[in-house]
Formats: structure tokens, C-alpha cells, sequence
């Protein structure tokens, strides 16, 4: 089946995740869909589905208009969808999840659903036993089992979110030569992935979304790697963010020599006056973080034998897609996750088995990226924040909003101490998050720490971490945007489906290098 | 009880309402229903508007349970109803459900406060739980004279001058109800539905067995101890779900076991209803219930009849005093006219015999009514030992009133908690 | 099963930008208008003239100085209840526990006065009160530790233990303390007159059990209000994940709120045993924890108002006594009211928050 | 044998408004929704069964208001807590209270009046089968009634496709969804039939096992059968044997007055709620990993009975019991 979308629309808020969209995915083929995070891959797969519902345009099935009111419609017009964590039910057996909620006559009785299971996955090349519960299965088989459920229920194009995250090189193998048959059978496949290689090696066709926007259109495969990273992270859209940070990024991507070595050195970006010289730095501190083989699992993600050493006044900037695993060496550094192997040390004392509070009480500061959700109150004023941080029984109103009055003023906060957290716009949070951390503060640990911030909020957040660091804190700080990783860190860890890069140095960065990491290229087969 | 257009307009706006709101619907409508006298939905209490009249005698009654319980409540109800008719110019006020489960919140002074406010003169409460609460609005308002039955105050020495007692002597009504069950029982095996444990209780109890071992000896020709009889006790004068036993469930549970007579010591009809249940499914099964005339109503196929009080003479008689100004505190304890004990004009006792006694054991009981009456069996003679194998009446004595009023055991023969 | 919408507290940051008074009273008077609506046609399905009703609802309890004492000795334990709830509220928690720990706190109170009649009484009393609120605070501890450690939603693990706590009561008045020579369910020997609290003349108003009550709200608005440990609670409750990190010991804060809270209730179950029944009865709770939680609901946590719905509550409660008498009908009418109050609250408030958010 | 065929059948019939009431939870909480009005629900269905009953005299109309009113308290409880997004918590616990206030006062009528109640209906030869006979077919409708409710009950849960969408819902209601279910609208129809059953428990109180009405003539069961559903993990067979334990508790409780005279029977009454918070803590006692290794370090001939017990006394609840449904 062919499907097509028609000047697509859809915003949340005031982001346009899809905007304008105009597209064709032809029937019987494989398609990749490409795009960095929050490109609006996420956001078109699921207008398609029918999990959200178009502001403006229109989908069309085989040239039919389609009105979508659930992923139930879209099932029965013949789409289904498998999500990177799929939306299945861990209580029930594969078969019982089979048959769940299967539209009238499309599996005939239980014994038909049996039969049709193991008649697909044979098809297909699976292992998925009917009456193995779903709790006891991996990921791979999970999803296998979502393929097998959306074809029986009669979904004639698959799309696929991030399928190979968080499964094994075996299954995934096993996942393409499925999808190739399936393709060949007449099936539209649509793979939505940043792994540029796995792109490569099954998709017929690519499209990459940046902004919302189409910015290739239907490449047939394959696409020269490059071609696709330059897409994808926009080397045509130079974006003044930091300093000559833009430059760089050009010139790396225009240097025809693959991975150049030498392009830190003609291109160190630089916040004058700021950023001190990296060779000193680099031997001034002592460790504030050491790891040594430290194991952990989130979901399906997980961090392997990590061993590091994070010195006072460094900035090491984590780069990856989301799901890569940067959230768990956060996690990790600030004690809300304890490793399954390994030791954790800060300033040098081991507190691998305590908790956020014993970090906390080291000088270990946590800045998550869910600011209102996790990091402050919102129903709480800044005033009453400080208040929160003083060490008395009681409350010194008045030192507490002397200190509101001095961090709005120092951080440039819009808005008055008593005014709740959650009325203040993004940046504003970023900032009243950031004049929160106390000033002896050892370390910090920042998820997306610009995250929905306009250029100017971002910067002045950068000000106030670069102050910090100077102060001798050591900043870990995980981000997707490039040009940020680029222009602050003074090393890059780059996150791979839960592996960890060699730290790269501020000389070997460029974005070029980085999208490459990011994209998984470069972390050996497998 | 008819209703007017606009009553039936509220109900219908009331079925609407809920129906949005919250989940009551239209089958709320006959909420009075065309059947049954139903006293609450039509009191006699005081009109509010109205103040009393000079003439006007206002004496108020605080019940332990609902006025209409087919039992010791309504009995009270129907005792003060008769004052109202028979003393010209006095009028009633009550409030009922004066317990813990069914006003939380209330207690007793405190509903005899309310009484006292709405002008009432002389207050009667109906529960030996009042005991301490009468005592203590006794002595608030000695202006007003009180009424405690069931209580013994008085006897002990400890009451306020405005205080009176008054009990019947049911003792006589119990042992005519065991002497039925016994004529009646085909399994010989009686059950007692026990309320709370008290003196006042056990005495009933035993004077229950006492009736049914000597008829079962007596006019059945069987020895004693082949007869069984059991108590088991609900932990209150009714019941009260979460606290107390369930008196259906323990009627239910006589009958499964074989019981085949149910007597109710307990104020509410469970034993009577249970019993008819389970004979309309097929058992041969009993039941005596207690403290009202009209009780038998609810299950006229099992009711052997009903030992009942009959307080409205009596208390006609002391209401009538007091607004004369000749109120005396004393503690009475009245028994049967034997003339004819079941004259509603002067016996305080009576026993009411129900349809499902054959004429053959009603000739039989009759016959052992006159035995009690002219004083030749008092089965309260020796020897009778307690439970524990003690000595309550030796050997050739009878007890005196405050042996048999303070009575500290069940007897030798009855199974169940005697709670010394 | 944990993770219940904890919509508890106010919320400054909801106000309206609109400064209109309709913006401002708009939910309490949907509240208020639609729990009379309700009341009033239950009243007419009655049959009863529903002015007369409220006006003996509303205004009974204040119409003689014996009906305002007695409202007076139930918004006593009732104000305790809630103020206590206003700790746990705070801290995000349904306390529904509030029951038994008031039972508790009642049997704890029961302990001295058999074990050291003979003391002075003026020290008896500060040891009942001291038992009663340590029974009730440990009441409360398990229901905490049971959240905290085993991961039992404090709602049933509180539910279960006031069952447990009532069948306790019940046990002591039918088996160990009854009374001599009987077993009833109507309670204990009374208390003998000299240990009761002392009362106001003739009237049956302890003062040292409202004073003890306000004391007690003073305390917790203070605590609540002016403490960092205050702040803290609040912190936990409104978002538990951020106030971790802003180095709020969580855990120990919950515990604390409902040992807090089960101390409160356990004082309250002194004054029905000390003040109010002078005994230990089945029923010793008679509902006022669960009427208190009605409170705590209906005034999310705010200890500025606990005070006055807790009054409002108590005289619908005692006014509604003289219903059967005056107007032959139930008195169960306030709890209809009560309840139905706290049903249009949340109503309004899922109205307002579906057309403003 | 012939007292133990009398108790077992006493302890099916003594069962049957719990199995009722616990069934509508068990179906309600399997869809994700916690119904906490119970006691309420039961108390005012109770009543008005009775009222309606006596005044049409007819017990179908009466079971039939029994559970239109339990339904409507269902429907009120899924609008405020499914569609204006209030605790279900909060609701739930207002509209108990709030039922059971109202059913003392429209009920004061109706308090001890004789009315209706279910004719008692041998089931002919079966009837007089050895043994089985007295134990299951020497009962009435209702109680039938309920005997074929728990099988139906597992049947709908377990063996339907409908069945499996419903526990779905109480699952992960975002799976639903992706599976085209409308989860909102499917929440309330389940909240709304669970509710109707437990309003026809009531009416089995008030027309059959507690006969007639009488202030807060049934309070509590509601709570001990919210007490049941927790007890029997959700499964509707477990959740049966809960309501007949406590059946079976409840009568020996009034046989043990005279064999144990020291100890008040009545506390007997609060075993299922100990039992209910054990069972409670035991299902996170599995998931917690400190737990699991503490029986993994147990003598081998230890740990496996020791993990079986606890594996089967253990039963998680619904994943998404409670929480409003956020689209994925």
C-alpha cells in the first residue's frame, strides 16, 4: 500500500514539529526515515498511525483520503506501527497479546491465533512461543512479536521507530531479512533510525526530516554517508549559536578527508575571555568523579565496564541520540542510580552504594532536563527554594528572599521572589535551577542544560556554568545539540547504544566526527 | 400515609436530581410505602411551632433503638402512645436510636437535653446502657423527673430523688416461652438468642431453661438432660453491623445445627424472621420472639407466641403521680395480673400465644400458666447450681428478688458464656 | 497503584489573572450551590420543609448553650483529626488510616487510667494524652513503614489497620476490660467522676479539649507555614522527585508527617475517652476521623480554614440531632450535606481545571 | 459429615453478596479503575432494593433498582474521577460516605418493615444428590446466582478476546489504545457494570441473606470486599475463596462463643484485613530484588517451597490500577 501525506501539519505549542509536509512512500519498498532528535520523524510516523491527529493536510492510503481517528483506524486501514519500546502487554502471554483487542474476523478463534502466530513467525524467521509470558521475552522478541500481531491483524505497511535499539546483533538480522521479505511481498516498510548504517544496508529509499521539515525528499539508496550526516545536521543552515562554532562545522564537513585528524586546531571555538587555556586546565584539578568499570541497566539500555576520571574545573560534554544510555551515566554521577558493578568515587571517597543525598552532601549537583518535573517545585517560589536550601529550623524569610532578590538579579530572572516556579518561562527555570546549586559546589551533572532555551537564554546559562567551573566544579553535561558539545567541552564522550566512546578531546572535535559517533559509525561492527 | 401533589413533585425532581448527580434513581419514588403503619414517617412527636400549653403535660421517652422494631423499643413506643390516650392532656416526645452505630455522635443526656428544651416534664429511658446517663441529667435538672427502666438504681441505693425504676417481671413470660419451646421442640434441642451478657439477661435466660426443663421433664415425660440448650450471645440489644455478631447469621447457624426453636432474648425479630425463612424451605423449625404483643406478625407459621411487656398502665399510673406532684422514687418490679395476664388494662407481663402452637400444647401451657399463677411452682426453688457447679438456690430454699435480680451465672445444663 | 492523581494542595499558581470575584468564588459557590441542590431534594423527597431543616441544621448547634458546648466537644477531636490530615495531606498522603489511629490513641489512653487510678489526676490526664498520642503515632508509623518499605499504598494499608484497630477496641471492651460480671458491647466501666475531664459548670464542655485542639492547629500552621521542616513537607508533597533532589529527606519527612498525624488523631481518641464518653466504647471513634478527612478534603490542606469547616461540620452534625424531634427525620441529613459538599468540590474543581487547563 | 455438608452450604449462601460485590470490583479494578465506594454502594442499593421491592412486590424490580443505582454511582464515580480527572481515591471515598449517609435517611421508612425476600428453590433431583446435593442445589436464585457468577466471571476475564481487553485496560491502557481501544469510554462501561454488580449485592443482603432494612444494615461489607479482591490477587477464583474463608470465619465466629468464652468472637471479623495488608506487602516483597536474594541464599531444600509459597501468595495488581490514562 502506498501511503502519502499532503502538506502535513501538526505544532505543539508553539513548536511546529511537522510543517508543511509533503510525501510519498511508495508500496513494496523499504523506507528510511532519517532526522535528529526532534526533527519530526517521531511526530509524521505517528500522524501516520493515528496516534495523533493532523493539524492541517491530509494522509492518504493508496491515494485514498484517510481520516484517523485512533491507531485502531489506522490498523484498519491497513497501518500499523512498532514503537522503540513497544506498546504491548508484559501481564499476558505473546498469544493473549496476539489476540487483545484484534479487529472483528481478523483471527478467527484462539487456536486460529496459535496457528496464524506460529505460521508467521516461521514466515518471518522469529522465535516467539505462543505461551511464553511477555514478561520472560527480550525486546527483540517483543517487537518481533508486535510484527507478527500488526500482520495478522492485516497492517500492510509497517513502520518501524528506532527498531534496532536495545536489541541483539542476531535479532537484528534476523529483523531486516524479515522486513526485506515483507517488503518484497508487496508490504510498505517505513524505518525510522539514526543508525546510518543499518539506513544503508536495508532501506531502498531515505527521507530526512530537520526542523519539521523535508530537507531530502525520496533519496533512492544508496546516499553517500556524508550527503546524509550534511541532511541531517544541517550543513547547509549555518546557525549562529556559539562563537566560530559555525565555521568549524562547515569547514570539517567540507574537508574531503574523512575524519580530520587536524580540525580542532584551526577551528578551537572559543568564548573569549572565558575559556582558559585547555592545556593547563586539563592538568589543574584534581578528580572530583572516578569511575572504574562500572555496569548499569536502564530498561533496555545498558552502560558496560565505563571507567573514567572527571577533574575539578573540566567540562565534559555527552553526546548520543536519545535512548544511547547518557542518562544513566548521570544518573550514575549524582547517585539516583547505583552501578550493578564498579566503583563510584568522589574527591576520592568511594560512594558507589549511596544515595542521591550522599552525593548531594559531597558537592554533587543535579540538573535534569525535566526541570519542573524533577529538579524544582513549581508551585514554590524561588523564595521559598532558598528557604528549602537553609540549614535552620526555621525559616529566615528574609535571608531566603534576600538570596531570591540576589539570584534574579545576578541570573537576570524575570520575575519576583515570590512568584511561583512553574509561571516563569523555560529559560528563566534553566536560571533559577542554576542560582539554586550552592556556591561550594563540587560537581555538576546537566541534562540538556539549554534545552528549549532562545540563543540568548542559552548563552546566559553557558556564563554562569563557565563562572562555576572556573570556581574549580567540575560540568558534565548531556546535550543533542552539536554546536554546543563543540563550543564547551573540553572533552566528548559519545554515547552509542549504551557503548561509551574514548573521550574526545577538544582538538579532535568537530561535527563531523561527532555525527559520525553519534550515527554509530566508527564503534566497529555489531 | 397519603401524599400530596407537591410531595410527589419532590420526588420525582428528587429522581431526576440524583440520576445526575449522584446515582439514586427513580425506583426511590414510593419511598412511603402504602403498606404497614410506619411511625417515623409520620411522628407524633411535638409539632415544633407549637408551644406547650399551659395545660399541656409534656413527658419525653429516649429509645435505645427504632420505634418500630417489632420488639422492646416499640413496646416502650406503644407503652407511652397508651399514656398519651389514657392521661388526658399529655403529649409525647421521643427520640429513638439512641446508640453509637446509629447516632455516633449523640449521647444519652445529651438527647435527653433536647427533650428537656422541647418542654418535656418527666423523661423516660428505655435501656439499661442509660443507666449512668439518666443518673447524671437526673441530677442537672431536678426539676424534672425521670424514669429509668430496666435499671436499678434505686435498689442500689445510688440515684437522685427524681429518679424512678421500673421492670416487669418477664422472668415469668421467659419461663412460659421455654415451657412452649419445650412442648413444641421436636429435637429437643432449644436455642437462645442472647443479647449482651448482664444479670438482667442471664436471669431471663435461665428462667427460659428453667420453663422448658420442667415442661420437657413435666408434660414431656423426658429427662432433663436430654434436653439442650444453648446461648450464644450478639454482644448487644441488636444489631449493629461490624460490632456486634449478626443475629441472622446466628438464628441461620441455630437452625443448621439442629436447633428447632429459636427464643429471642434480643430486641429486633431476626430469630422469628430466620426461622420463617427456613420453615418456608422446608425445615420444621420455631421461634419465640420477645418484648412486644404484636411480634408474631412477622412470622405467624413458626411463632409459638410472644412473651411481651405491657408498660402503659403502669406507666399511665406514674406519669399521672408526678404531674399531681406525687412523684416517688422507687424501684419497682412488677409481674403479671395472673388473673388474666394478658389484660392490656393491668398486666404488665403477658404471653401471646402464636398460631403455630397446637391447641394440644396451648391446653398444656395454659395448664402451666395456672400453676404459676397460683403460686404451687416456683422454679426458683433448690436446688439449682450455676455453671461452674456453684450453689445459686440450696436445696429446699427459693430465691428472694435480689438473688434472682443480681443472678451472676447462667445455670447448670445451659451451654454457653456466662461472662462472670 | 501509588501513583494516585495527588491533587491535594492548593495550588498559588492556578490563580486566575482575572481578579473577578466570580473568578475567585466561582468553585466554592458551584461547591455550595450544588450540595444544597442535592440536600434539598433529598429533604422534599422527605417530605420535610427544607428551610426548617437548614435551619436547624445551620443554626441548632448555636441555639443553646448545651447544643454549642456539645458542637463545641465534637469539633474538638474533629479539628485534631484534620489538622492532623493537614500534615499527611501535605506531605501527599491519604491518611485514611485517621480512624484507627484515633481508636488507638483511645485504647493507648485507656492504659494509665487502669494501671494508676490512683494518680493525681492532673497527672493522669497529661499521661493518657501522652499514651494516646504515642499509640497513635505508632499506628500511624506502621502504616508508614508499610508504604515505605513493603510498598503498600498507605489508602488500603490504612483501611485494613482501622479495621485492626477497631476489632482491638472491640476485643478490650468484650474480653479483658469489661465490665464485671458482664460482657456487653456498650463499653467499659465508666471512668469515675473525679478523672473525667473537668467540664464548665453543668455544662458537658471541657475547655481543656478545644484548647487542646487549637493548640494543636497553631502548632501544625506554624510548623506548616513558618518551619523549613514545614517547607519541607510541602515539597514532598507537591513534587517528591524535586524536593529529593533539592536535598529533602523524603522518607523520613512522610514518616514524620504521619506519626504527626497519628499522634494528633490518638490525642483526639483521648478527648472521647477522657472528655466525651468517659469510657472505652466499640464505636469510640464515631466517625470523626472519617468526617475529618472529609474536612482535609474539602479544604486541601490549608490549615487557614480546618477551623472554621471543622465548626461548620460539627454543628451540622449536632444541629441535626434535634431534626428527628423537630421535624420527625433523619438526622443523617448532615452527613448527606457533609458528604455532598465535598462531592461538588471536586467536581468544581475538575470543571474549573477542564475549562481553564 | 451430615454438620459438614450444613456448614459448607451455610458457607456458600453466607458468601454470596460478597461474591457479588467482589466480582463488579475484581471486573472494575481489572480495567484499571478503583471503585471505593463500596460500602456506600452496597448500603443505598440495599436500601432502595428493599424499597422497591416492597412497594412493586417484585424482586426483579428490586435487584433490578439495586443495580441501576450502583451503576449510577459507578457512572457518577468514572465522571469525576475519568473524565474530570480526580483521584478516583477521593471520589470514591466521598461517594461511600456520602451513599451510606443517604441511605439512613431516605431508608428511615423502611427500617425493620417484613417485606419480600427471595423464595428458597431446591433444584429437583439434584437436590437430593448424596452430599452435593445439600451443599450446592438446596439454595435459592440468588445464590445460584452467585455460584455461576465466578465461573462466568473467569471466563470473561480469562477465556474472552473481550476479557482480554479489559485487563488490558488495567494493564497498560496505552497498549489498548495503540490496539484502537477506546479506553476512556470502554473504563466507564466496565466501571459502570462492576458497579451494577455490586448494587445487586446489596440487594442480595436486603431481599435474601440479611432480610428487610435497618440502619447501616450491611456496613462494612463494602470495605471487606475491597479487602477480598486485594486478598484474592484479582483472580476471580481467589477472590471466591476470599468471600467464602470469610464466610466461613463469620460462622465460626458465632460457634466459637461457647468453646473459646475468654476471647470476643467478633474479632474474628478483622482476620481478612490482616490478611489483606500481609498479602499487600507480600506482592512487593517479590519484586523487591534485597527479598529475592535473601531466598535465593535459603538451603536449597528451603528455597523452593519458600518461593513457591510466596510466588503464589503474591499477586500483582492491575499495573495501571488507579492512574488516569495519559495518550502515548
Amino acid at each position: 500500500m502506498e501511503v502519502a501525506v499532503h502538506n502535513l501539519c501538526k505544532a505543539f505549542g508553539a513548536v511546529r514539529a511537522n510543517d508543511d509536509l509533503t510525501l510519498r512512500f511508495a508500496a513494496g519498498q523499504i523506507h528510511g526515515v532519517l532526522g535528529e532528535n526532534g526533527a519530526g520523524k517521531s511526530t509524521l510516523m505517528k500522524l501516520i498511525a493515528g496516534f495523533l491527529r493532523p493539524d492541517g493536510g491530509s494522509i492518504r492510503f493508496d491515494g485514498r483520503e484517510a481520516s484517523l481517528h485512533g491507531p485502531g483506524a489506522a490498523l484498519r486501514a491497513g497501518v500499523g506501527m512498532v514503537h522503540q519500546d513497544p506498546l504491548d502487554l508484559p501481564a499476558f502471554t505473546a498469544l493473549e497479546n496476539l489476540l487483545c483487542a484484534a479487529p472483528r474476523g481478523a483471527i478467527g478463534s484462539r487456536a486460529a491465533g496459535r496457528q496464524l502466530l506460529s505460521e508467521l513467525a516461521r514466515r518471518l524467521g522469529f522465535t516467539v512461543e505462543p505461551d511464553a509470558p511477555l514478561a520472560s521475552l527480550t525486546v527483540g522478541q517483543r517487537q518481533q512479536l508486535e510484527i507478527i500481531r500488526l500482520l495478522a491483524c492485516g497492517a500492510r505497511v509497517l513502520i518501524l521507530d528506532e527498531p534496532t535499539t536495545g536489541i541483539t546483533a542476531a535479532q537484528t538480522r534476523a529483523l531486516f531479512a524479515a522486513l526485506r521479505r515483507l517488503a518484497a511481498e508487496g508490504n510498505t516498510v517505513l524505518f525510522v533510525s539514526h543508525k546510518l548504517e543499518e539506513v544503508a544496508e536495508l532501506c531502498d529509499t531515505v527521507c530526512v526530516l530537520r526542523a519539521g521539515r523535508l530537507v531530502g525528499e525520496q533519496l533512492p539508496m544508496p546516499v553517500p554517508q556524508r550527503r546524509l550526516l550534511e541532511l541531517m545536521f544541517g550543513a547547509a543552515v549555518a546557525q549562529p549559536t556559539a562563537g566560530g562554532a559555525g565555521e568549524v562545522r562547515i569547514t570539517a564537513l567540507r574537508s574531503e578527508g574523512g575524519l580530520p585528524a587536524n580540525a580542532g586546531e584551526d577551528g578551537t571555538p572559543a568564548l573569549p575571555g572565558l575559556h582558559g587555556s585547555p592545556t593547563t586546565e586539563r592538568i589543574a584539578g584534581e578528580a572530583v568523579w572516578q569511575l572504574a568499570g562500572v555496569s548499569a541497566r536502564a530498561g533496555s539500555v545498558a552502560l558496560r565496564d565505563v571507567s573514567l576520571s572527571i577533574a575539578a574545573g573540566r567540562i565534559v560534554g555527552l553526546a548520543g541520540l536519545d535512548g544511547s544510555g547518557q542518562p544513566i551515566l548521570l544518573r550514575l554521577l549524582t547517585g539516583r542510580m547505583r552501578p550493578e558493578t564498579g566503583h563510584i568515587l568522589v574527591n576520592g571517597r568511594a560512594l558507589s552504594g549511596g544515595g542521591s543525598r550522599a552525593y548531594r552532601a559531597a558537592g554533587i549537583e543535579y540538573l535534569p532536563a525535566d526541570r519542573l518535573n524533577e529538579g524544582m517545585i513549581g508551585a514554590l517560589s524561588l523564595t521559598e527554594h532558598f528557604a528549602l536550601l537553609q540549614n535552620a529550623a526555621l525559616v529566615d524569610q528574609r535571608a531566603a528572599e534576600r538570596a531570591a532578590r540576589a539570584a534574579i538579579a545576578d541570573y537576570a530572572i524575570k520575575a519576583t521572589p515570590v512568584t511561583p516556579i512553574r509561571a516563569l518561562s523555560g529559560g528563566n527555570q534553566q536560571r533559577a535551577l542554576l542560582a539554586l546549586v550552592p556556591p561550594d559546589c563540587r560537581g555538576i551533572a546537566c541534562e540538556q542544560p539549554t534545552r528549549g532555551l532562545d540563543v540568548a537564554s542559552a548563552q546566559a546559562i553557558w556564563r554562569r556554568l563557565l563562572e562555576r567551573r572556573l570556581a574549580g566544579c567540575a560540568i558534565v553535561f548531556a546535550s543533542a545539540d552539536l554546536d554546543e558539545l563543540i563550543a564547551y567541552s573540553d572533552e566528548v564522550l559519545v554515547f552509542f547504544a549504551g557503548r561509551v566512546s574514548a573521550p574526545l578531546h577538544r582538538a579532535e572535535l568537530s561535527v563531523a566526527r561527532l555525527a559520525e559517533l553519534i550515527g554509530g559509525v566508527g564503534f566497529g561492527g555489531g | 400515609m397519603r401524599q400530596t401533589p407537591l410531595q410527589i413533585l419532590a420526588l420525582l425532581l428528587l429522581a431526576a436530581g440524583l440520576l445526575a448527580a449522584c446515582g439514586q434513581q427513580q425506583a426511590t419514588q414510593p419511598t412511603s410505602a402504602p403498606t404497614a403503619a410506619q411511625p417515623t414517617s409520620a411522628p407524633t412527636a411535638a409539632q415544633p411551632t407549637s408551644a406547650p400549653t399551659a395545660e399541656e403535660y409534656v413527658f419525653g421517652m429516649v429509645l435505645v433503638g427504632p420505634i418500630n422494631d417489632g420488639g422492646w423499643n416499640q413496646a416502650h413506643f406503644e407503652g407511652a402512645k397508651y399514656v398519651e390516650e389514657q392521661v388526658p392532656g399529655t403529649r409525647l416526645i421521643y427520640i429513638d436510636k439512641v446508640n453509637p452505630a446509629d447516632r455516633p455522635n449523640v449521647q444519652v443526656e445529651q438527647a435527653i437535653e433536647e427533650l428537656i428544651d422541647q418542654g418535656a416534664k418527666f423523661v423516660i429511658t428505655n435501656s439499661a446502657e442509660f443507666a449512668d446517663g439518666t443518673a447524671i441529667a437526673a441530677e442537672a435538672h431536678p426539676e424534672v423527673y425521670f424514669l429509668h427502666a430496666s435499671g436499678d438504681a434505686v435498689l442500689r441505693g445510688v440515684a437522685p430523688s427524681n429518679l424512678t425504676n421500673l421492670m416487669g417481671r418477664m422472668e415469668y413470660g421467659k419461663m412460659i416461652a421455654g415451657c412452649a419451646a419445650a412442648l413444641q421442640s421436636e429435637t429437643g434441642k432449644l436455642a437462645y438468642l442472647g443479647p449482651l451478657i448482664d444479670p438482667e439477661t442471664r436471669r431471663l435466660v435461665n428462667s427460659a431453661y428453667l420453663g422448658a426443663r420442667y415442661c420437657w421433664e413435666t408434660y414431656r415425660g423426658q429427662p432433663a438432660d436430654s434436653l439442650a440448650f444453648k446461648v450464644t450471645w450478639i454482644g448487644f440489644w441488636f444489631n449493629i453491623p461490624g460490632v456486634t455478631l449478626d443475629p441472622t447469621k446466628v438464628a441461620t447457624d441455630f437452625i443448621n445445627e439442629g436447633y428447632d426453636v429459636i427464643i429471642s432474648g434480643i430486641d429486633t425479630t431476626e430469630g422469628l424472621v430466620e426461622a420463617n425463612k427456613a420453615s418456608q424451605a422446608g425445615k420444621t423449625v420455631w421461634a419465640v420472639p420477645y418484648d412486644f404483643r404484636g411480634a408474631c406478625a412477622q412470622g405467624e407459621a413458626v411463632c409459638l407466641g410472644v412473651p411481651f411487656f405491657n408498660w402503659g398502665p403502669r406507666y399511665a399510673e406514674i406519669i399521672a403521680d408526678a404531674r399531681a406532684g406525687n412523684f416517688t422514687s422507687q424501684w419497682e418490679w412488677i409481674g403479671p395480673d395472673w388473673n388474666d395476664i394478658n389484660n392490656s388494662a393491668t398486666s404488665m407481663i403477658g404471653f401471646e400465644r402464636g398460631p403455630a402452637l397446637t391447641a394440644e400444647h396451648a391446653a398444656t401451657l395454659d395448664e402451666f400458666i395456672g400453676k404459676l399463677a397460683d403460686g404451687s411452682l416456683n422454679l426458683f426453688s433448690g436446688p439449682l447450681n450455676y455453671q461452674d457447679g456453684s450453689v445459686f438456690v440450696a436445696a429446699g430454699e427459693t430465691a428472694d428478688d435480689e438473688t434472682i435480680w443480681f443472678t451472676e451465672q447462667l445455670l447448670e445444663g445451659i451451654e454457653g458464656q456466662s461472662a462472670p | 497503584m501509588q501513583s494516585q492523581e495527588l491533587n491535594l494542595q492548593p495550588e498559588p499558581g492556578r490563580k486566575q489573572a482575572s481578579g473577578t470575584w466570580w473568578a475567585t468564588l466561582r468553585l466554592p459557590l458551584l461547591a455550595l450551590g450544588g450540595a444544597l441542590a442535592l440536600t434539598t431534594l433529598v429533604l422534599l423527597s422527605s417530605g420535610v420543609s427544607p428551610l426548617q431543616a437548614y435551619r436547624i441544621l445551620i443554626f441548632g448547634a448555636f441555639s443553646t448553650p448545651v447544643r454549642f458546648s456539645d458542637m463545641i466537644m465534637l469539633a474538638a477531636p474533629l479539628l485534631l483529626c484534620a489538622t492532623g490530615l493537614t500534615l499527611t495531606f501535605s506531605a501527599g498522603l491519604y491518611n485514611l488510616g485517621v480512624e484507627g489511629q484515633l481508636a488507638l490513641g483511645a485504647v493507648a489512653a485507656m492504659l494509665p487510667l487502669r494501671l494508676f487510678p490512683e494518680l493525681p489526676p492532673a497527672l493522669l490526664w497529661s499521661l493518657c494524652f501522652a499514651c494516646a498520642a504515642a499509640g497513635g503515632a505508632l499506628w500511624a508509623l506502621l502504616a508508614a513503614w508499610l508504604r515505605l518499605s513493603a510498598g503498600v499504598s498507605e489508602i488500603f494499608a490504612g483501611l485494613g489497620l482501622n479495621f485492626l484497630a477497631s476489632g482491638l477496641a472491640l476485643y478490650l471492651v468484650l474480653g479483658p476490660w469489661r465490665r464485671s460480671g458482664s460482657a456487653s458491647m456498650s463499653g467499659t466501666e465508666l471512668l469515675p467522676r473525679e478523672l473525667w475531664l473537668p467540664t464548665l459548670g453543668a455544662l458537658r464542655l471541657a475547655p481543656l479539649a478545644p484548647l487542646l485542639a487549637l493548640l494543636a492547629l497553631a502548632l501544625v500552621w506554624w510548623a506548616v507555614r513558618q518551619t523549613r521542616w514545614g517547607l519541607q513537607l510541602r515539597a514532598v508533597g507537591l513534587n517528591r522527585v524535586a524536593a529529593d533532589r533539592l536535598g529533602v529527606p523524603a522518607q523520613r519527612r512522610i514518616a514524620e508527617a504521619m506519626a504527626g498525624c497519628g499522634a494528633l488523631a490518638g490525642m483526639a481518641g483521648a478527648i472521647q475517652v477522657l472528655g466525651v464518653f468517659h469510657q472505652l466504647i466499640p464505636n469510640i471513634s464515631s466517625g470523626v476521623g472519617l468526617l475529618g478527612l472529609l474536612v482535609a478534603l474539602l479544604v486541601r490542606a490549608d490549615p487557614r480554614w480546618v477551623l472554621p469547616v471543622a465548626v461548620v461540620f460539627a454543628s451540622f452534625t449536632v444541629g441535626s440531632v434535634q431534626l428527628p424531634l423537630a421535624l420527625g427525620v433523619d438526622s443523617s441529613i448532615a452527613g448527606v450535606l457533609q458528604g455532598a459538599l465535598v462531592l461538588f468540590a471536586l467536581l468544581a474543581r475538575g470543571l474549573s481545571r477542564r475549562v481553564t487547563g | 459429615m451430615d454438620q459438614v455438608t450444613i456448614f459448607l452450604a451455610a458457607v456458600l449462601a453466607g458468601a454470596a453478596p460478597l461474591i457479588f460485590a467482589t466480582m463488579g470490583e475484581t471486573l472494575t479494578e481489572r480495567a484499571g479503575v478503583i471503585n471505593l465506594s463500596l460500602d456506600g454502594t452496597i448500603l443505598l442499593a440495599a436500601m432502595i432494593a428493599f424499597a422497591v421491592a416492597l412497594n412493586t412486590n417484585s424482586l426483579l424490580l428490586g435487584f433490578g433498582a439495586a443495580a441501576l443505582v450502583g451503576a449510577l454511582i459507578a457512572l457518577v464515580l468514572s465522571f469525576l474521577s475519568l473524565s474530570l480527572r480526580q483521584s478516583q481515591t477521593a471520589v470514591g471515598f466521598v461517594l461511600a460516605l456520602l451513599c451510606t449517609e443517604l441511605s439512613s435517611f431516605l431508608g428511615a421508612p423502611f427500617v425493620r418493615v417484613p417485606g419480600p425476600s427471595v423464595p428458597f428453590m431446591p433444584i429437583p433431583g439434584l437436590a437430593s444428590l448424596p452430599l452435593i446435593g445439600p451443599i450446592l442445589f438446596r439454595h435459592d436464585l440468588a445464590i445460584y446466582a452467585s455460584l455461576l457468577l465466578v465461573p462466568l466471571i473467569w471466563w470473561l476475564l480469562f477465556q474472552t478476546r473481550t476479557g482480554l481487553t479489559l485487563r488490558a485496560l488495567g494493564e497498560r491502557p496505552q497498549a489498548a489504545f495503540a490496539r484502537g481501544v477506546p479506553v476512556v469510554p470502554t473504563r466507564y462501561l466496565v466501571t459502570i457494570v462492576g458497579g451494577a454488580l455490586v448494587g445487586i449485592a446489596g440487594a442480595v443482603y436486603s431481599l435474601d441473606l440479611k432480610q428487610g432494612w435497618s440502619y447501616r444494615h450491611t456496613f462494612g461489607a463494602g470495605w471487606i470486599a475491597l479487602a477480598i479482591v486485594i486478598f484474592g490477587g484479582w483472580r476471580p477464583w481467589r477472590v471466591a475463596l476470599g468471600c467464602y474463608l470469610f464466610a466461613a470465619l463469620e460462622i465460626l465466629a458465632l460457634r466459637m462463643q461457647s468453646v473459646l468464652p475468654g476471647v470476643p468472637t467478633q474479632v474474628f471479623q478483622v482476620a481478612p484485613f490482616a490478611l489483606m495488608i500481609v498479602v499487600l506487602a507480600l506482592v512487593n516483597l517479590t519484586g523487591n530484588p534485597r527479598v529475592t536474594r535473601r531466598i535465593g541464599s535459603l538451603p536449597p531444600g528451603l528455597r523452593q517451597p519458600v518461593q513457591a509459597l510466596v510466588s503464589r501468595i503474591s499477586a500483582p495488581p492491575p499495573a495501571a490500577l488507579g492512574q488516569p490514562f495519559e495518550r502515548p
